[in-house]
């Protein structure tokens, strides 16, 4: 059975055709490749390939099927997708909203300020929350006309990352 | 003479002050915050205290809690390093009161100096050519208007007690005067507790140049020439090198001068730096005085052979410098490169997190100044400053060349650094050519923020090792009986095809 | 003009090689062996071929497999570091013959310099000293006597195509004199297929001095002073310093001369060194030539400010010295230690395995060129060197004192090594004043081989975290209630005291 | 209850009085301490005491109560005695014969050279085996007038470390 790998915003196909050892034979959509991987240390793989000497970096993310990849080129956000996946990918699709309605801070930092209330009406531009990490101040703002409607972090707080602070409406 | 000797700092910079005690046989002792306990500083430190809670301001910044951590270690200096109490005239002051060292400059020096107005008047007065502008701060919003037609736009309006590009505007036109007036005023007030402002003409296409000295208690004073620092993101320096791609040997010349009677007017004690602002015509104004170890030193030490640190402690211990202006030379090109925690793609936005791998850079002529180690939590609590890279070359082309491969070989992952976003900076025609100023980074955003193309040979590659990494972990947690059959070696391959199913 | 180089070595100067190629522009590609899959320098290159099996004879000494990788990549040139193939002149003159330029010099310099004989020979002709003795090489026993006789004790028998101290004897006096020609005849027919041995006066008390020499093809020859090699275990180095203590302005002067002398006398191209033995006296005579990159040459390249690397490719290009000998200057003093995998306080016997945890020592005035990583297994099958520290000071006393701060910094767990073994020599009052010779670790034997005494302090240190390590790991496994007991702070502990038990 | 350590030939009891979080009482032998210890990265320690900064880096053992514990001062190996351990060194107590009667080498390497053979008589110094690693080779000799009992190992083979190669008898 052969995975798919989502990788930014391509998503291919990927088959383990053979493995001895290190030497491994499998293929990326209608590419086959015949490599040499091995892991170095933690996360750290070598892959030879006709020669050239790649180097790909894993952290792993919030799922063991998430990934990211640092290469000497760029660094990728990687997730596999198994039949669960496809089958939770498909039965979400259309009803995910995301973003917009609620702000979330990129970083972990401290709250310092919230210069609005519940139930206030505010508009595009406006600063909602001040999030401060690292001696910088971050100000976040509303990107259109919307209601506050849940304020959930207090002044002085710690946040960490991607957690909502507050609900729009 | 100086034996124990108390680091008031953190990072980076208070395990570079610890190298040098070291190797002068001085005892280190180190403090720590709440948020530090697994800081390098503290396993490097010989001795380390706790002094407070993670803000700043109840630790770094508390000076009865640092006073009492050199009392009860029996530490008879401080070195400050920088930022935190560095240039606070209170903590210098308070040690002499205590008895201890400061190892910097007198509570007068940085008195002076610290305040902008202040050092603009003394500086006019010793001779020293300062941005035209006022030497007066401005209240009323009727002189600053006609100050404002007196100077001409552009201007710059600037808190006296500034610093990091707070409380700070420039002004473009008449009619923005007096909103910017009032939001400096404000800002200043915000950020430092006082609204002194001044109004100073602006420098168009400035070069940011600093000036290196070294003043002893006998009245020597000498310059280890100039850094260029004019590429900046937020005021704030990423790159520097010396020699400046802009100085000429005549200019090198006045300046040192001019640098050297600076410190002479405020009687300076120990290491500093004056700041110039210089035009494209090279032109060239005192902008300010920093009365402390820059951040930058490292290329200085390079290309002068000078441990400065080691020049800061002989001057606190009262004895003369070792050496003379005329012994000094430049010795080839040094660059450094200031490494961040932070994404670059998103308005450098500041990146606290834990680091889960590291490669440095290594290698001749590489200097790696760093504090961060596998599984550290960088902090969200005090500046993204992870490390600073430096590379020397024989010639500006052999040290870039050398930065480049130095940041290659650099590899941090867990959280998001600017490597990838300094590595384009070694690419751009501007940078290679030594022709820029302080909008650089403006100027060249197209191709700064724009990521390097790619083949998808890299994404196949990042795609096989996931799935290589992925397949290995179930079968870890799942296994099943293919590995048995997969242990033959790589000639059965042709036989074995498409016998597997995972 | 090179484009591509292939490096034909592992270690630490496989990668050393690499990063000046880097810095150059020069495409990469590694060679490796079985044993060397995971080796840095796979990671390193841009390219990288399998040679043959872990043994050197069956890859890296293997010349038909790795210019087979040669000829698959490529590549238009082959740097062979140091050790393996990189004196081997049917290797300069194969690479000749398949059109790949071999950076470094001819078969016939190569031959030349490599039999011992034949470049006494030579040198005496071009009337640069040779340590008194035969410029024949001996094989009647009579003969050996007679010379024996003529030349007086001590003397040293040595094989002509010797190196690392095989078919090397010292000969104290007249009744040792045939059992120990017998035995350095066998020995070097064992280790080499050639039982050529000759005699030479033996120099009491010798230092050993090299000189670092660069050639072009244009006819130019300059060196760049002196390094001495005189701390030694086993015939090998261990430290290097520049400039040597024992060194005067005139002797180096002198001696300089001599070295440029014998380059040019078998038309020397490259980089390459001679190397000397020097008396207590100052009398000085030429012991041999490398014709290669030396393992000490980074302190050369500190001191000079010269990359060797970068010289020997752009010589190898056929382009003459970009600088001429009057422009060289030494700057300041730098230190090599080399780090080994081995066991000093065993013979220095040596230990291949598994590197669990690495430090490596940062910050001013430190070079550090290593290969090891964590989890890094070092194989059985090459050289025990791990890394070499390089240390640099304005003067001999900081370059030391900032030694000792590197060696301090520096820890490896996994693996035994020789760190502990270079700190104390560092302490030794005769390093310290520059006053040792390759007696030198024999003569400290004493203080060398033992163990610094430590208060119990360090001894219950280590108790304790030994015993939390081992608390912790065992409450994982089977976890009593007690850690949520304990979550209090610390303020409950006089109540709490003596209610846990374990 | 306490445990014992034994730190090279030192034999020591050591108690947990009180722990929480990095803080720590304990006593060893009649000393006791109050300590700031945390283990910064794996097998790595930072213990504060009395203001002191100690670093102590361990590498476990064969079993999990063995440890090399490196500190700045110098490398211990330390074992911890609990009551099953010392059963089974009670136990051993007298009936172990260590040494002498067999030679292990103390590294892997590869053997070069055997040249002895099974019932020889050999003479105190007498090379035994050669063993290579890392392009030095090692001669391991008798140390008294022996008979050479087995060889387990063949020439060109590979050893590991602390693999037994001849008996004597």
């Amino acid at each position: 059975m052969a995975y798919e790998i989502k990788l930014e915003h391509r998503t291919a196909r990927i088959e383990l055709l053979n493995r001895a050892g290190n030497k491994v034979l499998l293929a990326v959509d209608d590419l086959k490749y015949e490599l040499d991987v091995v892991m170095l240390e933690k996360g750290i793989y070598s892959i030879l390939y006709n020669g050239h000497s790649y180097n790909v970096e894993l952290i792993e993310g919030a799922s063991n099927r998430e990934y990211i990849a640092n290469t000497f080129a760029r660094s990728f956000v990687a997730e596999i997708i198994d039949a669960e996946t496809k089958y939770l990918h498909n039965r979400l699709q259309g009803t995910e909203h995301k973003g917009e309605n609620e702000i979330s801070s990129p970083m972990p930092g401290k709250v310092v300020k919230i210069p609005v209330s519940v139930g206030e009406n505010v508009t595009a531009g406006q600063t909602l929350i001040v999030v401060e990490a690292m001696k910088m101040q971050s100000e976040f703002k509303a990107t259109a006309d919307r209601i506050v409607k849940e304020i959930l972090v207090n002044e002085g707080e710690t946040v960490n990352t991607h957690q909502i602070m507050i609900k729009l409406g | 003479m100086i034996r124990k000797v108390l680091i008031a700092n953190r990072g980076e910079i208070a395990i570079r002050v610890m190298r040098s005690c070291r190797e002068l046989g001085l005892v280190t002792v180190g403090v720590y915050s709440e948020a530090d306990r697994k800081s390098m500083h503290v396993r490097y430190a010989e001795e380390a205290y706790f002094i407070g809670p993670a803000p700043s301001k109840e630790s770094y910044l508390n000076i009865d809690n640092i006073i009492e951590a050199a009392k009860k270690s029996g530490a008879d200096a401080i070195h400050p390093g920088y930022g935190f109490l560095s240039e606070n005239a209170a903590f210098s002051d308070r040690c002499k009161q205590e008895g201890i060292i400061f190892i910097g400059p007198s509570a007068y020096c940085i008195a002076t100096m610290g305040d902008k107005i202040m050092a603009r008047q003394t500086m006019t007065k010793a001779g020293i050519p300062v941005v035209p502008g006022t030497t007066e701060k401005i209240t009323d919003e009727n002189m600053a208007l006609e100050i404002a037609g007196q100077i001409g736009f552009p201007l710059m309006i600037k808190a006296s007690a500034g610093g990091g590009g707070k409380g700070m505007r420039l002004v473009r036109d008449y009619h923005d005067m007096l909103p910017s007036f009032r939001t400096a005023k404000s800002e200043a007030m915000n950020a430092f507790g006082n609204d002194s402002v001044y109004i100073e003409k602006y420098i168009e296409s400035p070069h940011h140049i600093e000036f290196q000295i070294l003043a002893d208690r006998q009245g020597n004073v000498i310059h280890l020439f100039e850094r260029e620092c004019s590429i900046q993101r937020r005021h704030q320096k990423v790159i520097e090198e010396t020699p400046s791609p802009l100085m000429t040997p005549e200019l090198r010349n006045e300046m040192g001068k001019f640098a050297i009677a600076a410190a002479k007017a405020v009687n300076y004690e120990g290491a500093g730096t004056i700041e110039f602002i210089v035009s494209d015509a090279l032109e060239y104004y005192f902008l300010e005085m920093n009365t402390r170890l820059q951040v930058e030193h490292p290329i200085t030490e390079r290309v002068v052979g000078v441990d400065l640190v080691k020049e800061q402690i002989n001057i606190a211990n009262g004895l003369p410098l070792t050496f003379r202006q005329e012994e000094l030379r430049q010795n080839g090109h040094a660059i450094q490169c200031r490494i961040y925690a932070e994404d670059p793609d998103h308005d450098f936005m500041p990146q606290p997190g834990v680091v889960t791998h590291i490669t440095v850079p290594l290698g001749l002529g590489v200097r790696y100044d760093g504090y961060v180690y596998e599984g550290y939590e960088i902090p969200m609590h005090y500046d993204p400053l992870i490390s600073k890279l430096i590379s020397w070359g024989k010639t500006r082309p052999e040290s870039i060349a050398r930065m480049r491969r130095a940041l290659y070989e650099y590899k941090i992952t867990g959280v998001k650094t600017n490597i990838k976003f300094l590595e384009r900076i070694m690419d751009i025609p501007d940078f290679i050519e030594g022709k820029y100023n302080t909008h650089f980074i403006e100027k060249n955003n197209d191709r700064l923020f724009t990521p390097k193309l790619c083949g998808t040979e890299y994404e196949d590659m990042a795609m096989i090792a996931c799935f290589i990494d992925y397949l290995d972990k179930i079968e870890k947690v799942q296994p099943r009986k293919f590995t048995d059959g997969l242990a033959s070696t790589w000639k059965d391959f042709g036989r074995k095809r498409s016998v597997l199913r995972l």
